[in-house]
């Protein structure tokens, strides 16, 4: 029993089905829905699954075709990779509970398919061992979070669909580019042997500056963001939690992988973490005040998400003397906003069903109105706030002690003014939700479902800053940080 | 390398960046899009030069070929009641905005390329990639060209997805667009003729390039490639599917290339523990089948890409009112 | 796990889970409601009780729960921190009733009780606290669960209140995060232990401790109200009167008084925080908090903002206290935390039951009141006697025991202090009596609610009186067992001396 | 120009490179009297005349011109294949050209 | 220089021209025609040095990975057109609202 589990192949598996399941809703669209919801939920059984193969055997390597690098392309799974394909299968998991009441049949057709091959493209790019075949999965990824985000049809939507399409294509030329550099450089795109053989050089440099560029891009790292805000607010609901929770992660694990592995030992110490670092401080500042400053909802979370980003990217000049709460952080960072964000996007996605809008000021008591959704959206305020308990605390605490043990206090009020200003907005929103509007608008009943995805998700976010221990002891396996395993 | 080589290559790659700044920069959208359909010809000029047979086929196929339709089908779209005079649609307005910092990129990618070019030329004159691990494992990989071996086989995994790639753009383009299935009026005699003409012509030229490819330039893309080219004349011509094959059977057309390899992965998954991993002996049966499966979906999509809508919609809609 | 350890948490979930439950419930499941509140604090109080006697007897109540590698969470059950949930259980219970009471007509019931059990719970949790982070965690997690309870009326004003309340507080909570963590960074520990843990720092951490200490005298102040950063308190007075009670009495006000005694007592240590020289300018600033804040109560007319101003005044004896840094002095500062308490709790008691029965919100407005609510303003003039700190109520009790301690400890200045706000008190307070009790009433109150014979209800009237007679027991019983002075002493001698 | 392993070059020049090179130049000469016409002509339609007419001589005489270097007739018939197919695509669109221009009334040039 | 290398640079030269267009160009059909410039570019580079294996075997695998990158590229055109279409249709502009020059 025990050999089954451990010798399954697991990972490829979490490719095929859900590439399976978007074909057979594009084939037979009445039954989209339940298909979709199926193949959600056993992607999540299969990354349990992948999870317990991993703990027992360590890290997971498939030669795709039988070749092994370099001839072939390879899967590879270690704590960090698994970390990922978990958090995307559990916020997919409340996306498509949500999804299942928020699109009605028109567009129901269209959402489950371009869903299951996004979903796809995630786990096949948090599973790639190989540059190039993470090129042609950013473009899965990007042709469908686009044609999800046009979902809406809005003239916004359609514009935000376009612009981000404009971009995702120029950050995979440039990450292309890259690739070309780095194949002719060193005549390999596994990222193992990329790393065993590259060294300093030119080429080096310019692979750095083009995949760093393009990733950034993708990223929506300041000043490279200008896409993200429209796009993430005029989606259909549950993709713009989608975008803000996993797609945006998705580059930005990329960017992590090919710092750690390659770029990282051969250019450290040369101020690109630095730069990096400076870069995520003015994401902090600049998304945090530009979400304070706006008036519909859906705009203020996705400035937040902007600013969320510069976090991540907090981390890349702490890293050098404190590795392991550095990452920690990062890991813990990613895991908590993508809980949270997903469900703020879905508490916003219920209010603009509950009122027809999303002007903050006009929120009027949705408190006592819509008080689940309410919870949703303060319990994940608190973890984007950084308050304890939360995930996000937990990712803010590392964070911190890293910035601290270095002196770097500069990050530190960065980050404290990053945590105050999200304050400031969160309870802008929480403030007008507990407080009689001047107009009362007429409301419309939200589904149950949707409002308890919201919660759930939030919920979890709250819960993860219990699980620091396990969660981070599990990240370790494979050591992707090269700083050594903690196994409990 | 010969004086004349060296001069045609000069030649020949002034004339791409040329024609590559004509097309961005020329005022008229029409004579831009000539432009990039003769920058996308030259292409292939240039991958010839480069001992690059295959892609120049998909280049001439799909790069200008494919995409000039889709980007002539487009502007038609964008103009559709402007006629004039010389033959194209207006010139487009304001057709670089005037900036006063427009010398700022300019200058920075300048530099940038500068630096770019300089990387490029520090590597080594000479490097053998992959080739010697290709040319080794050739014979067991079930067919003699390199290209299609490492496309079928030692990197059929990205072709999986890349397939995967093209039909979800056709579903984006579905969500987005509906598109009429009534026949065109009065097509003309000339084209009608034409089309059907040259049809069966563009399926056996397919199916050569199909059954080439294992050994010689060509393969699943190419061939798809033409098939889609057939469905563009087709379209062209005004000829339209009958709306009762729009639903599933289109659809199964469609999804025949994914499905095929998810269905080779899962077997061969299951069989030798390895996605993809043929067995020596069977390989070439199995390229053949993905191939087959492959050229069929492509050229579907790509005709289906340029009717540019879904046609099941256009026709559910119409039932509904 | 024996069932020591189930004990702190226990006390936690008492009133963590019938919160929880309200939340859920709807408008109209009245009953159902009260149950819930009554007996969680029923259950509290029992706990408390259990754990009192088995604390007494040198039993250990600690559970640990691992947060991060290398740092726990932990809840301890020591005497400082039965203390303090002894005083939350038994408001809690109090309060509980007369909420009940106070809003039984008003809407969002169960959003305002799920709340208030949070920050009860969250109280409790900065009680039980067994390190800093702990603390800070529940500390944070009653910032946001009293946000609700301030701007409960919904009003354009309580949005403003709440938005200034939050703005303090973050602040002040960040300003915490950053000095805990940076504490981390520098011991590696963040354990409360009796006489501190940073005896093993060198002297080149000493500019580090001093401006770590500072940043969380600032993060506690804020919710202590110390002087300049009391700006929120008086702007949360919008907030029904149950939560004024509970933030003034129990609650968040006492939980930064409390930060501050832990940080001293805990974390630095008296010997080690007196040596760096931090504890005087913190004595210093306890003072002039004393002093501001009663001058300003007198010239407040709204009643409630003068009992804010008095809150204000009255919890920097606490912290006044912890930084004069003497054993009989500690006392009186831990020993305030109860009675300050029982008083200030019912003083809002009587404020809000004045504003619900007669619509009464100014002090101009309280002629001869004491005959139309005689038990209101006879539990008022405790209280206000308390405050004074005329004998025999509890707070002449924390007055001599702080001046005592000021004189042990050689800081002679403590007693003009001490005076001149007895006096202050006295000046604010006396009037309200004057004219409740000797001035000729009006012929018609501002907004009179009908409750037939009785002065006002019961649920509203009952539990001033009881605040009150235990303010009362507090200082005429100040030397039994179990009192809060006799604990307080019990404190003294097991966490403030060297074992 | 494509280097394919098993193929050798002929290093020696025949009677019949001559001829090639003979008619693959006249093609070429076809082929840039139609450029030019197709780049200086006044109008559509005699620009189309240009185009047609010289690109498919051209393109014969290219044809021509590479079938007497084939090695095998199978390659001959596919040149003959892309020759008539090119002309019957000219033929076709031109047409098509000139009668959508004619539809849309564009005047011919007069000089 | 080599034809390699020729070729090479001549990509980057197309990477850098279309990466400009795409700067400064305002209309959308023009940014689509840039982006593919860029692609060719980029997949000339790709091409251009496997050929530096001198005498050994041509190197299959950029080849391999342009065809890919040229259907992907066909696939993204595809859809960006559609979509410049019907925000053409729904605002009367083929431009990004930011960009569009009043």
């Amino acid at each position: 029993m025990g050999a089954v589990f451990t010798e399954f192949p697991w990972g490829v598996i979490l490719i095929l089905l859900p590439v399976t399941g978007g074909m057979l809703c594009f084939l037979w669209p009445q039954i989209a829905k339940i298909t979709g919801l199926f193949i959600v939920f056993a992607v999540a059984l299969l990354v349990v699954g992948l999870a317990w193969q991993i703990f027992d055997n360590g890290v997971y390597r498939h030669a795709v075709g039988g070749w092994g690098a370099p001839l072939g392309v390879d899967l590879y799974a270690d704590g960090l990779s698994l970390l990922m394909l978990a958090i995307t299968a559990l916020v997919g998991i409340g996306i498509s509970v949500y999804s299942a009441t928020y699109f009605k049949h028109e567009q129901a057709v269209l959402f489950w398919p371009l869903w299951l091959f996004l979903l796809a493209a995630l786990n096949a790019l948090f599973l790639s061992a190989d540059i190039f075949n993470i090129y042609v999965t950013f473009e899965l990824m990007g042709l469908a979070a686009v044609a999800l985000v046009a979902l809406a049809g809005s003239r916004e939507a359609l514009g935000a669909a376009m612009r981000y399409l404009l971009a995702a294509l120029l950050g995979s030329l440039a990450y292309l580019l890259g690739v070309a550099l780095l194949y002719h450089g060193f005549g390999t795109v596994d990222i193992a042997l990329l790393a065993e053989r590259a060294e300093p050089s030119p080429i080096i440099w310019a692979a750095l500056g083009l995949m760093g560029a393009g990733l950034l891009l993708k990223t929506a790292l300041f000043p490279l963001h200008f896409w993200l805000p429209p796009a993430h607010a005029s989606a259909p609901t549950p993709v713009s939690a989608l975008l803000s929770a996993l797609v945006v992660k998705a580059s930005f694990y990329i960017l992590l992988r090919l710092w750690l592995e390659i770029f990282g030992p051969l250019v450290g110490g040369a101020g690109v973490e630095q730069l990096l670092g400076l870069l995520g401080a003015a994401a902090i500042l600049w998304g945090s005040v530009q979400a304070l400053r706006q008036t519909r909802l859906k705009l203020l979370i996705a400035y937040s998400t902007v600013a969320q980003v510069g976090y991540l990217f907090l981390a890349f000049p702490l890293v050098a003397a404190t590795g392991v709460s550095a990452w920690s952080a990062v890991t813990y960072l990613v895991l908590s906003h993508a809980l949270a964000k997903a469900a703020m996007f879905m508490a916003a996605g219920n209010l603009l069903c509950f009122g027809g809008h999303d002007r903050i000021a006009d929120l009027d008591r949705v408190v006592q109105r819509l008080p689940l959704t309410a919870g949703a959206f303060a319990l994940a305020g608190v973890s984007i706030m950084g308050l304890p308990p939360s995930g996000g605390f937990i990712g803010k605490w590392l964070l911190l002690e890293a910035a601290l043990m270095q002196g770097r206090w500069d990050l530190v009020v960065v980050m404290i003014l990053g945590g105050l200003l999200a304050a400031g907005y969160i309870f802008k929103v929480l403030g007008y939700a507990f407080t009689q509007a001047d107009v009362s608008h007429e409301s419309k009943a939200v589904p149950a479902s949707m409002e308890w995805a919201a919660l759930l998700l939030a919920v979890a976010a709250i819960l993860l800053g219990f699980l620091a221990v396990p969660v981070l002891s599990l990240v370790s396996i494979g050591d992707p940080f090269g700083i050594g395993e903690v196994r409990p | 390398m010969t004086l004349l080589t060296w001069v045609f290559d000069s030649l020949l790659g002034l004339s791409l960046l040329w024609l590559a700044w004509r097309a961005l920069a020329c005022p008229d959208l029409f004579k831009a899009i000539v432009l990039f359909v003769a920058f996308g010809l030259l292409m292939a000029l240039a991958w010839v030069r480069l001992a690059a047979p295959d892609v120049a086929l998909a280049e001439a196929a799909i790069g200008a070929g494919l995409t000039g339709a889709l980007l002539m089908a487009a502007l038609a779209k964008l103009h559709p009641t402007e006629a004039h005079d010389d033959f194209t649609v207006p010139p487009e307005k304001n057709v670089t905005k005037v900036w006063s910092w427009q010398w700022l990129p300019a200058v920075a990618i300048l530099l940038v390329t500068t630096g770019l070019g300089y990387v490029v030329l520090s590597l080594p004159p000479y490097a053998a990639g992959l080739s010697t691990e290709v040319a080794a494992n050739l014979a067991i990989s079930g067919a003699s060209n390199p290209v299609t071996a490492v496309l079928l086989n030692f990197r059929g995994y990205d072709t999986l997805l890349e397939i995967v790639v093209l039909l979800l753009a056709l579903l984006g383009v579905w969500s987005l667009n509906s598109a009429s299935l009534d026949r065109k009026a009065a097509p003309g005699i000339v084209l009608d003729t034409l089309a059907r003409l040259l049809t069966p012509i563009f399926i056996l030229v397919a199916a050569y390039l199909l059954w080439v490819g294992a050994h010689a330039p060509g393969g699943a893309f190419q061939a798809g490639a033409v098939l889609g080219a057939a469905g563009v004349l087709l379209l062209l011509a005004g000829w339209r599917p009958r709306a009762g094959l729009m639903a599933l059977p289109l659809r199964l057309v469609l999804v025949t290339g994914p499905a095929t390899f998810v269905i080779v992965a899962v077997l061969t998954l299951l069989m030798k523990g390895q996605m993809l991993e043929y067995p020596p002996t069977q390989a070439g049966v199995l390229i053949l089948i993905l191939e087959t499966a492959a050229t069929v979906s492509i050229g579907v999509t790509l005709a289906a890409l340029f009717l540019g809508g879904d046609p099941r919609k256009n026709n559910r809609n119409k039932n509904q009112t | 796990m024996n069932w020591n350890a189930w004990m702190p948490p226990l006390m936690i979930a008492s009133s963590l889970l019938p919160g929880l439950i309200i939340f859920g419930l709807t408008e109209e499941r009245v009953r159902l409601r009260t149950v819930l509140n009554l007996s969680g604090a029923l259950v509290k109080l029992v706990l408390v009780g259990f754990v009192l006697w088995g604390v007494s007897q040198g039993q250990q109540y600690e559970t640990r729960l691992a947060l991060l590698p290398g740092l726990e969470l932990v809840l301890r059950a020591g005497p400082l921190s039965l203390l303090f949930v002894s005083l939350s259980a038994v408001l809690w219970l109090v309060t509980t009733v007369y909420a009940i009471g106070y809003l039984e007509h008003s809407p969002h019931r169960s959003r305002f009780f799920g709340f208030f059990s949070l920050c009860v719970t969250a109280t409790v949790g900065v009680a039980l606290s067994g390190n800093l982070i702990t603390f800070l965690l529940f500390y944070e997690l009653l910032t946001l669960a009293t946000y609700p309870l301030v701007v409960h009326r919904g009003t354009e004003a309580a949005r403003h209140a709440g938005l200034i309340y939050l703005r303090y507080t973050i602040t002040g909570g960040a300003l915490l995060l950053v000095a805990t963590v940076w504490l981390y960074t520098l011991t590696g520990t963040l354990e409360f232990t009796p006489q501190g843990f940073l005896d093993s720092l060198g002297a080149e951490h000493h500019t580090a401790l001093i401006i770590i200490f500072t940043l969380l005298i600032a993060g506690f102040g804020v919710k202590a109200a110390l002087v300049p950063l009391h700006g929120w308190l008086p702007q949360a007075m919008v907030a029904p009167a149950p939560v004024s009670a509970l933030l003034h009495a129990v609650a968040v006000v006492k939980a930064g008084a409390f930060g501050i005694v832990r940080v001293v007592y805990d974390v630095f240590g008296v010997e080690f925080a007196a040596n760096l020289g931090v504890l005087a300018p913190l004595a210093w600033l306890a003072a002039i908090t004393i002093i501001y804040g009663s001058l300003r109560a007198l010239f407040q007319d709204d009643l409630k903002r003068r009992l804010a101003f008095s809150t204000i005044s009255q919890v920097s004896y606490i912290v006044l206290g912890t930084a004069i840094a003497g054993p009989v002095a500690a006392i009186g500062g831990v020993v305030h935390l109860v009675h300050q308490g029982l008083m200030k709790i019912t003083l809002f008691f009587c404020a809000g039951n004045l504003a619900e029965t007669l619509g009464i919100h100014k002090i101009s407005e309280m002629n001869g009141v004491g005959r139309r609510m005689p038990w209101t303003m006879a539990a008022f003039t405790i209280g206000a006697f308390g405050m004074i700190g005329a004998p025999p109520v509890a707070g002449f009790v924390t007055k001599w025991y702080l001046g005592l301690g000021a004189l042990q400890a050689g800081q002679e200045w403590v007693i003009i202090v001490l005076a001149g706000s007895s006096l202050l008190n006295a000046a604010y307070f006396l009037p309200i009596l004057h004219r409740a009790w000797f001035q000729e009433p009006p012929s018609t109150w501002p907004k009179e609610f009908d409750f037939g014979r009785k002065e006002t209800a019961w649920m509203l009237l009952l539990p001033p009186v009881i605040t009150a007679l235990m303010a009362l027991a507090a200082g005429l019983l100040a030397t039994s067992t179990f009192s809060p002075l006799e604990w307080a002493q019990f404190i003294a001698e097991h966490e403030f001396s060297r074992p | 120009m494509y280097d394919a392993p098993g193929r050798t070059r002929r290093q020696t020049i025949n009677p019949s490179d001559y001829l090639s090179a003979a008619l693959l130049i006249a093609g070429a000469v076809f082929f840039l009297a139609g450029t030019l016409g197709l780049l200086r002509f006044p109008d559509v339609y005699t620009r189309l005349h240009a185009l047609t007419k010289a690109d498919n001589v051209g393109l014969g005489l290219m044809v021509a011109g590479l079938a007497v270097q084939a090695e095998s007739w199978s390659v001959v018939g596919k040149l003959l294949l892309i020759w008539w197919l090119v002309l019957i695509a000219g033929a076709s669109v031109a047409h098509l050209i000139a009668s959508g221009a004619l539809q849309r009334g564009i005047r011919m040039w007069k000089p | 220089m080599s034809t390699p290398f020729l070729y090479a640079l001549v990509g980057t030269g197309l990477f850098a021209l279309g990466l400009f267009a795409l700067i400064i160009h305002a209309h959308l059909l023009r940014k689509i025609l840039a982006l593919n410039v860029m692609g060719s570019g980029v997949f000339m580079v790709l091409v251009a040095l496997a050929k530096r294996t001198g005498d050994a075997p041509l190197d299959a695998v950029p080849h391999a990975m342009v065809i890919t990158g040229i259907v992907v590229a066909v696939s993204a055109t595809a859809l960006a057109l559609t979509l410049m279409l019907k925000l053409n249709a729904k605002s009367g502009h083929a431009e990004l609202p930011d960009d569009r020059r009043e």
